[in-house]
């Protein structure tokens, strides 16, 4: 895997006004790199941060401090019209909800085709048809599908839908928000598998959302655990569940339910308690072992590096 | 006054019955009702038929309305007029009494015609009444002299002179009216601005008391035992209910809640076989008003032509449906007599005007020739009651027989109406007029050169003078007066055709057996009540 | 809460500023004086009454005057009613509309609310389609033809009630009855719609899963929850009541500030249509403002929103 | 061990505008006191509708149990009156529903909510049902109960509404607790709460649960016997330990198989294909057979029988009939039961 | 377990990738078919469209079934009462009949024939109460208008106070009221649909302002306004459209912001925006079409009101001007015969009830229709 960046996102901060004096820190402060081809996958419980990140980095929202880096460029600079196209090809989202991310007034084809018209990529007519039965068919839909509505399809075909859609415009960077946590098992495993075949086909870089640890773990080459809208714990993926060292990061590991009743039977839960962590400073971002960081003051550092040492 | 089908007051009622000495049984009470509150009780403001009903039958006059629309004494004895016609000497009756115990002098009535003609005081019928009648009385409404120039003299306590403008042969008959009410001057500088607001700051001379007034509701009247004439009132007492809906009103009727209602066409129908059902007569004339500053209406035989071609009596007996009558002229009948053969003014001029399509439609024809057009839009100003809504769709309908003649209506409120018609914005208008003293020159007058409230247009040097001279040289000379009034109704409605008479109103009512002695009123207020009695409940 | 009352309050003064201001200015485009008998006074004098309304100075100034009148609570005069004080006059007025109003408000949106209930209960019975049909009936008959059948047949064919007139409660029945069958048949509509709603979300579930009797859940749990959209159709329903109290306090001979209004339309009474506009537009917002503060009564959540 | 419930051929259908839609058609099992009975299947497999159809809570109409028996200690719920039920619902059955967001009335204080079924089942007086309010919230863990149970549902965290949902349907100790999805709305961290408390107290109260989740991760997690539904029907039944380690329905395969393992390697995820059929038409034969990849002939023409695979163990596939070819469950399955192997040392073992 | 002897030879493998996995069962109904299906399932809400289609037929055909005018009068032909051939059952034989009551019988008689202006060939009399048992005698009178006036021809509605007939002049009347309805939700949902639309789509300042205007306006009684407006401008069909329209819109503004409110942050918005649609395409492709279920039920309701505000308008005389007929000015007109010539105020009345039921009805269906939760 090639080690060249394709998204950093430095000092992102995103905070909310809800109320003449109170502010939601949804986002406060995020740093990390993307590289070119793999898949970065974010996890994190409900409300802490995940969902505007991702839409922040696409320019959903405005971000409130920092800078999102695609290709060395500065996305969240003032941009001219034509810029931004450029950006909105490069760029492409899959939403949490494949029954809110569909319109329910337009016809697949039309849903599909839309970036397609946007940036006039078809020629005329029939192209576009077939560039939409294409697209249908590599997300493993028939070209049947595209004169029906969305209502008619099941969740996991209207989450293809939604892969399709933002794959029309050729993206290389996509981020996945929550594709699938809002679907069945059954249907969970197909749109994974699809969205590793895309990735092996086209080289793909995502951005994968979720909090289902084992899910993330099995898509993603590194992980990021956020908490409270800050990143916790930075780790390939295998490193991050063999040592997890942050106590958010494994009582997150701990909670997750594991479909073998032997493990279950013995599981341990752990329960994180913020006020566990030591106060004296601001923590930082640091290295614990190699290509695994941990958000935690020098003491805790320390301490870290003692219990969990470097390399093995 | 100016006369609309709504803004008349509903009461009306029967005069059947008059023999004020007949013997009065059980509870004296009478229940009434109006479509619309008083909307005042100061007679120097007051300008419509509620107040004016109320008012006469609260205070009296130096004369007040009686049999057959005769004066008879009020406050006044009786009085004497000079040689000259320009001084009028009243006595009054020492016994009249304020309802506060003060005595009724000639300085209440001083005071009051002053107050009436003062400009301070806003009054639009004191100017109206007076300016040209009572000497000075223009120029203090004009407020180029002080109000006491006004030519009214307490001479003493019960001695009251009067110098006129020039010799007014009704002004006993203009006595009675509103206007010229007398007023206690104490109790009203008194009281200030809240003076006749309220029940309670209110004072009266007249057979009534008013008791009590709830604003929009109704109001009680109950006799006045202090009245010089308590003797001759019957009545104990007079409940008046603000009804504003005709059907509300039957209702009311039939459930015996009240004893009196005006019917509107359509109940007409349904009661007439009644033997409650009566019909009141009323020397009001309506009549459509022409601009002749407009297309073809400033043309004679255009305007005539309208005046054939209306069907009055369909539009009488079906729409109206009230008792009402064809009008044949410009001055209702029933109204003057002759003042030698006793004849009606309206039987000695007769119908001046006919229904005849046929020729209505010639002269019309004849008329664009002269005039040079082929079709024509006038604008029709009429009233917005439901009547009138009925009505004004009929004389479009019956109007639009005539060739190339496109009739737009449109439907205004009274007010709004008079407005426009100030300004001459019209071509058709539905007005009508109801007497402000009995004599003709109260219909006749208006139509001189510049008459207040003329607003067609119509110029003629003729019928000027002849108004003119009728009413100065012939002051007192009645029969040639009574004869010139006749020729220049001639000139104005068939020669001139300045208006296309409609019709003289009447009112349908039902009114219970068991009530007599109401006398109907040609001017002024509208009834009598002084003599009512209640009988055979 | 409190500073919620008072922020809302501050609009209330400013909408009524406007209002003002906008009804100043409308009628200054209509024609008509206080003038009774103008067809009878020459130019001059005809200015001298209109000085006494103030009709004289430049607009600017006289719309200056009514506002600093106004502030005052002084409204004018009436044209109709010579030297009257409008403030008086809608004084006097206010008191039969406002029972009428109440009467047929509290009327309406109980029994209306009862019959919606026992739609949703009997849903798709028998007593559903009556009570569907009643309301839909209500909703359809203008309300002034209800009056004068109500009229004719209770009060003078079967003498039940006072045909017309203000002199006790007794003389209320029919106008209320009358007022008050539009909003009875809107709050049945509503509350049928929102309880069938509510019949049918989770918690009415869970509160069955209890074993709540029926009756128990309709009212222990869903009337509360039905009420909150029909608190929504109050405001405008107190409009409609407005409406309807304009013809019915014809029709019943009421002494009420309906029919003043309509009296002062076609007579073109100009400070009493604006001293009513302005008194209706101060009614309306003052129910608005207790509608939303029943919002918060009925549901806790807006309450805990909006208190912060 | 002593039955508390048997469901016998039941039988629940809607009637919907498109015609009727069979959302349960015949579905046996039984309850032991005390057991745990996890029911897994994807979305739409009749899973609520059947536990609903246990209490009488399907909106009649457009539903109706259309035939079977409900036999709870022996009585028949299906043919109870509504007031009958009225006294068993609640008391001895209660239901834990899926969403703590919208199970809650919004305009009701959380106290008095808990507080209805004590009065009305345990007639307790105000007083004493305050009392068991305060005690019951803290057996859930909230903390200050006297505060708490004084406030609205919208002043609590989701966590927080689903405890006291909890705390509702424990109110009155009932017999049988039925949990709809309980945790599905929650984060994986509060749902581990949840499930801990659930059996917390189950523990102690000695009940039976039927839990209802597609979550075999929870299954793994709380049950002691599942059953597998597909399109309205039990396609099969065992042990926890059977169906995790010894799976024989196909589309019980497909479920584990799609479920990535924390050390599970690179290798594609099993993926049932296709979607579920549509309940308004059934299909002729084993409804899953369209997306078996190993359906055979006869799976689209009859429908399978429960093939007895253990005492503890029943499956609805003709792969268990003697003429099907042997067929090995796919790779990730296999994987599991051998992980299993590893562990306890053999495919049937029997639960404790 | 019962035990299946089935066949050896469907024990083999079939392949069933691919064929019937993706197929999708249901018909391709758009959602506008599958609303319209579900609405057509509803017995009220179309008997409500088909009595709306009668009318609205009625409305336009008419006033030329018969040969009167609308405005042509014929005094002697006043107040008639309906007649139809074969519906005298109904009452609409064309006779009028009122009981008169005296002390005698003779009496009673006498009156009842002159009720009916003692035509007493056409008039038939039958004794209610011979006046024996101590109340009033009384004598019903039916008069046969038809003959006494030997008019061969029938009014079906009969005629009004000036003899225009009434059946021409009730769908006029209905012509004009449908006019007036549609005309003023149409000008209602473009402002209304328009001002919620922006005011939520651009949001922050822009709406901070523009519903800051709407809370003043909803502090203005909408009849206050109306009236007002009707006051300056001259009352006709005109100034009713157009005062409906300044008031009539804020509801519809309200509810389209809402809807706006809560779509504008829909994941399928947001997806068009990561495409980098422009704000045109945001409103005209995502945002409208989603609302317009709502819009439409929205002016359902609001037409009735507009025909019953012009009924109430009338009623209080700021109605059409005359000739013209609406349904409003019709029922105000008969108002007053209400006791006497019912059938003046019943026709108009009816009809104006019927449509608004209908819309009622139909409102209320498309509610279901439209209705997300009832899609299957
Ligand atoms: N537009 C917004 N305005 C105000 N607050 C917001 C907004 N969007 C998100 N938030 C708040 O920011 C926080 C983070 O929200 P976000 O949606 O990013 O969480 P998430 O990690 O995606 O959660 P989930 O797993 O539930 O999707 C939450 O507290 C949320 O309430
Ligand atoms: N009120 C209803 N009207 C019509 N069909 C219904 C109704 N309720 C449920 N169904 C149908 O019954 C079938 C089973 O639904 P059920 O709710 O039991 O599924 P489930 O297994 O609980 O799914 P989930 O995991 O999504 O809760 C579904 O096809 C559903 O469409
Ligand atoms: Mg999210
Ligand atoms: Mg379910």
């Amino acid at each position: 895997m090639s080690k060249e960046k394709l998204v950093e996102i430095k000092n992102l901060k995103q905070h909310f006004k809800t109320g003449r004096h109170s502010v939601v820190k949804a986002v406060d402060g995020l740093n990390f790199d993307i590289y070119k081809g793999e898949t970065f996958g974010l996890v994190g419980e409900s409300g802490c941060g995940k969902s505007t990140t991702g839409r922040t980095i696409i320019r959903l929202y405005d971000a409130t401090d920092g800078e999102v880096l695609y290709n060395g460029e500065n996305v969240h600079g003032k941009k001219s019209r034509d810029q931004l196209k450029k950006f909105n090809r490069e760029m492409q989202m899959i939403f949490q909800d494949p029954y809110a991310s569909l319109n329910p007034r337009m016809k697949v084809e039309d849903i599909i085709a839309e970036g397609m018209d946007i940036h006039g990529l078809s020629k005329d007519s029939n192209a576009r048809k077939e560039r939409v039965h294409e697209l249908l068919e590599t997300v493993g839909l028939n070209k049947e599908h595209a004169n029906r509505y969305p209502h008619e399809f099941s969740g996991g075909q209207r989450q293809r839908i939604g892969i399709a859609r933002a794959l029309a415009v050729d993206p290389s960077f996509i981020i996945a928000d929550e594709p699938i946590s809002a679907l069945d098992v059954s249907i969970q495993a197909q749109v994974v598998n699809l969205l590793k075949k895309l990735q092996n086909e086209n080289g793909l870089t995502y951005l994968f959302i979720a909090h289902d640890l084992s899910m993330v773990k099995y898509i993603s080459d590194r992980i990021g655990v956020m908490y409270f809208g800050k990143m916790v714990e930075l780790a390939d993926a295998e490193e991050l569940y063999k040592h997890p060292i942050h106590p958010y990061t494994q009582s997150l590991l701990s909670a997750i339910p594991l479909p073998d009743p032997d493990y279950e039977r013995s599981r341990e839960r752990f329960t994180y308690d913020p006020s566990q962590h030591d106060t004296s400073e601001e923590p930082e971002f640091r290295e614990v072992r190699p290509g695994h960081f941990v958000l935690c003051t020098t003491k805790e550092f320390e301490q870290y590096q003692r219990e969990h040492g470097t390399g093995r | 006054g100016g006369s609309d089908e709504s803004s008349d007051s509903a009461d009306s009622g029967d005069s059947s019955d008059t023999e004020g000495s007949s013997e009065a049984s059980g509870e004296q009470v009478l229940s009434l009702m109006d479509t619309a509150d008083i909307p005042t009780m100061d007679a120097s403001l007051a300008t419509d038929a509620v107040a004016f009903q109320w008012l006469g039958s609260t205070t009296d006059g130096l004369y007040r309305l009686g049999e057959n629309g005769q004066p008879e004494p009020g406050v006044a004895k009786e009085h004497e007029v000079s040689e000259d016609g320009l001084t009028w000497t009243f006595t009054l009756r020492e016994d009249a009494v304020w309802s506060n115990g003060d005595p009724v002098t000639a300085n209440d009535f001083v005071y009051a015609w002053q107050r009436a003609v003062n400009p301070d005081t806003g009054s639009e019928y004191g100017p109206y009444m007076m300016g040209g009648v009572i000497a000075n009385a223009t120029a203090v409404a004009d407020g180029e002299v002080p109000p006491e120039e006004l030519g009214v003299k307490a001479v003493d306590d019960y001695t009251f002179e009067v110098t006129l403008e020039k010799p007014i042969p009704y002004f006993e008959s203009m006595t009675t009216f509103g206007t010229f009410l007398p007023m206690n001057e104490k109790f009203v500088e008194d009281k200030g601005e809240q003076y006749a607001l309220e029940s309670e700051n209110l004072l009266s001379n007249g057979p009534f008391v008013m008791t009590e007034w709830s604003h929009g509701e109704g109001w009680k009247l109950e006799k006045n035992e202090d009245y010089w004439d308590a003797e001759n009132v019957q009545l104990e007492e007079i409940n008046v209910k603000v009804v504003k809906e005709t059907a509300t009103g039957v209702n009311l009727y039939d459930t015996g809640e009240v004893d009196r209602v005006n019917l509107t066409s359509e109940f007409v129908d349904q009661y007439r076989t009644s033997d409650e059902f009566s019909v009141k007569e009323e020397p009001t004339l309506f009549y459509l008003k022409m601009n002749q500053e407009s297309d073809m209406l400033s043309n004679v035989k255009a305007r005539q032509a309208v005046q054939m071609v209306i069907d009055r009596q369909s539009m009488i007996d079906v729409i109206l449906n009230n008792g009402s009558v064809p009008a044949g002229g410009d001055v209702p009948g029933n109204f003057a007599k002759h003042p030698e053969t006793e004849e009606d003014f309206r039987e000695i001029n007769g119908e001046l005007v006919e229904t005849n399509v046929e020729e209505a439609k010639k002269l019309w024809n004849e008329a664009k020739e002269e005039e040079g057009m082929d079709s024509v839009e006038l604008e029709y100003l009429g009233g917005d009651t439901e009547t009138a809504l009925e009505m004004d769709a009929y004389l479009k309908d019956q109007l639009e027989q005539l060739e190339g003649l496109t009739v737009k209506v449109t439907s205004v409120p009274f007010k709004e109406r008079i407005e426009r018609d100030k300004n001459m914005e019209y071509d058709f208008q539905n007005a009508g007029w109801g007497p402000d003293y009995i004599d003709p020159n109260t219909f006749l007058n208006m139509w001189v050169t510049d008459g207040g409230n003329n607003h067609t247009g119509y110029s003629s040097e003729a019928y000027d003078g002849m108004i003119e001279k009728a009413n100065n040289e012939l002051a007192q000379e009645p029969v040639e007066r009574f004869e010139t009034f006749l020729e220049a109704e001639k000139l104005l409605i068939q020669e001139d055709a300045v208006l296309a008479p409609l019709y003289q109103r009447a009112q349908a009512q039902l009114w219970k057996p068991y009530v007599k002695g109401v006398m109907a009123q040609p001017m002024g207020p509208d009834y009598t009540y002084k003599y009512a009695y209640i009988e055979g409940k | 809460m409190t500073r919620y009352i008072i922020q809302r309050l501050i609009y209330l003064v400013i909408t009524m500023i406007l209002i003002a201001t906008l009804t100043f200015f409308l009628m200054k485009f209509l024609p008509g004086t206080p003038l009774s008998a103008a067809d009878k006074l020459s130019e001059e004098q005809q200015q001298v009454v209109l000085e006494k309304y103030g009709l004289d100075d430049p607009v600017p100034i006289q719309y200056f005057n009514y506002m600093v009148n106004l502030v005052q609570g002084d409204l004018g005069i009436s044209f109709q009613f010579d030297n009257r004080e409008v403030s008086t006059i809608i004084m006097e007025r206010i008191g039969p509309s406002m029972q009428l109003g109440v009467q047929a408000m509290v009327i309406g949106v109980i029994l209306g609310m009862l019959l919606g209930l026992v739609s949703a209960i009997y849903h798709n019975g028998f007593m559903d389609y009556t009570s569907t049909f009643l309301a839909v009936l209500g909703q359809s008959i203008p309300s002034f033809v209800f009056a004068g059948l109500l009229q004719f047949y209770i009060g003078v064919k079967f003498g039940w009630f006072p045909v017309a007139l203000w002199e006790g409660w007794e003389y209320t029945v029919l106008p209320t009855a009358s007022l008050a069958i539009f909003p009875i048949a809107i709050a049945a509509r509503f509350m049928r719609t929102e309880m069938l709603e509510v019949m049918g979300s989770d918690y009415i579930v869970t509160a069955r899963a209890k074993g709540v009797n029926k009756v128990g859940v309709v009212f222990k749990h869903g009337l509360r929850n039905a009420l909150i959209p029909l608190i929504t159709v109050l405001g405008p329903l107190a409009i409609s009541l407005m409406t309807g109290s304009l013809v019915i306090e014809n029709i019943f001979a009421v002494p009420g500030i309906g029919e003043q209004f309509v009296k002062a339309i076609n007579v073109n009474d100009y400070p009493i249509i604006m001293g009513t506009t302005l008194l209706l537009s101060f009614m309306f917002i003052i129910i608005i403002l207790v509608i939303d503060l029943l919002y918060g009564v009925i549901d806790p959540r807006i309450r805990l929103a909006e208190g912060e | 061990m002593e039955k508390l419930l048997e469901v016998k051929d039941l039988h629940v259908s809607f009637d919907t505008y498109g015609g009727e839609v069979k959302a349960v058609r015949g579905v046996n099992f039984d309850l032991n006191k005390g057991e745990t009975l996890a029911i897994v299947g994807e979305s739409g497999s009749g899973k609520s509708v059947t536990t609903k159809a246990l209490m009488q809570l399907i909106p009649m109409p457009p539903g109706r149990i259309k035939q079977g028996e409900i036999l709870f200690e022996g009585r028949d719920l299906a043919k109870m009156s509504d007031k009958q039920m009225q006294k068993i619902r609640g008391k001895e059955i209660s239901m834990i529903f899926q969403d703590p967001m919208t199970s809650l009335n919004p305009t009701m204080k959380v106290g008095n909510q808990i507080m209805e079924g004590l009065i009305k089942h345990q007639k307790m007086s105000k007083p004493q049902a305050r009392k068991r309010v305060v005690e019951l919230l803290e057996l859930v863990g909230i903390a200050d109960a006297e505060n708490r149970m004084k406030q609205y549902p919208h002043q609590f965290s989701g966590g927080m509404r689903q405890r006291v949902v909890v705390a509702i349907a424990l109110a009155c100790n009932p017999k049988l607790l039925i949990a709809d999805e309980p945790t599905t709305a929650l984060d994986v961290t509060i749902q581990a709460q949840i499930l801990e408390l659930m059996k917390d107290i189950q523990k102690k109260t000695d009940s039976a649960t039927i839990f209802i989740t597609h979550d075999l991760g929870v299954v793994a997690n709380v049950a002691d016997r599942v059953a597998v539904m597909y399109a309205g029907k039990i396609v099969e039944v065992g042990t926890v330990d059977d169906i995790f380690y010894n799976p024989k329905h196909p589309y019980t395969w497909g479920l584990l198989g799609s479920m990535p393992s924390l050390d599970s390697e690179d290798e594609e995820l099993y993926a049932i294909p296709g979607s579920p059929p549509d309940l308004l038409n059934p299909p002729k034969g084993d409804a899953f057979a369209a997306r078996n990849e190993y359906a055979m002939k006869i799976d689209l023409e009859q429908e399978p029988p429960m093939f007895k695979v253990s005492d503890t163990h029943y499956a609805a596939t003709w792969l268990l009939h003697e003429n099907a070819p042997d067929i090995d469950p796919p790779a990730a399955v296999k994987k599991r039961m051998e992980g299993m192997a590893k562990t306890s040392g053999g495919s049937e073992g029997e639960q404790r | 377990m019962e035990n299946h002897k089935p066949n050896k030879d469907l024990f083999v493998p079939v392949d069933t990738t691919d064929t019937e996995s993706e197929k999708i069962t249901r018909p391709s109904l758009s959602f506008w078919q599958d609303s319209f299906i579900r609405l057509r399932k509803n017995v009220g809400a179309m008997i409500g469209l088909a009595v709306l289609v009668i009318l609205a037929l009625l409305a336009i055909f008419g006033p030329y079934l018969n040969d009167y005018g609308v405005y042509e009068q014929d005094l002697s032909r006043s107040k008639m009462p309906p007649k139809v051939e074969g519906l005298g059952w109904l009452g609409m034989d064309g006779t009028l009949s009122d009981v008169q009551s005296a002390a005698t019988l003779e009496q009673a008689e006498s009156k009842a024939l002159m009720r009916f202006n003692n035509q007493e060939d056409f008039i038939e009399t039958e004794v209610v109460n011979d006046g024996t048992n101590g109340e009033p005698a009384q004598v019903r009178a039916t008069y046969d208008v038809y003959a006494a006036k030997d008019i061969q021809e029938n009014y079906w509605f009969g005629t009004d106070g000036l003899g225009r007939d009434q059946w021409t002049r009730t769908w006029m009347g209905t012509r004009v009221s449908l006019y007036i309805a549609f005309l003023a939700a149409a000008i209602d949902m473009l402002i209304g649909v328009a001002y919620g639309g922006i005011s939520a789509y651009y949001g922050g300042r822009v709406d901070n302002v523009m519903q800051r205007i709407i809370e003043i306006l909803v502090g203005i009684p909408n009849l206050v306004l109306v009236i007002l407006m009707i006051l300056i401008l001259e009352p006709g069909i005109l100034s009713i459209t157009i005062a409906l329209a300044i008031a009539g819109w804020i509801a519809m503004a309200r509810i389209v912001r809402g809807q706006v409110l809560k779509l504008k942050n829909q994941e399928f918005v947001l997806a068009s925006r990561t495409l980098g649609a422009k704000d045109s395409r945001i409103l005209q492709r995502h945002l409208i079409p989603n609302v317009l279920g709502l819009i439409i039920i929205n002016t359902m309701f609001s037409i009735p009101s507009a025909i019953f505000f012009e009924a109430f308008l009338s009623f209080i005389g700021l109605g059409l001007p005359t000739p013209m007929a609406s349904l409003g000015t019709l029922i105000n007109a008969g108002f007053q015969s209400l006791q006497i010539y019912p059938h003046i105020l019943l026709f108009p009345a009816v009809v104006i009830s019927l449509i608004m039921i209908a819309f009622n009805v139909l409102a209320d269906g498309l509610r279901d229709a439209f209705d997300p939760k009832m899609r299957e």
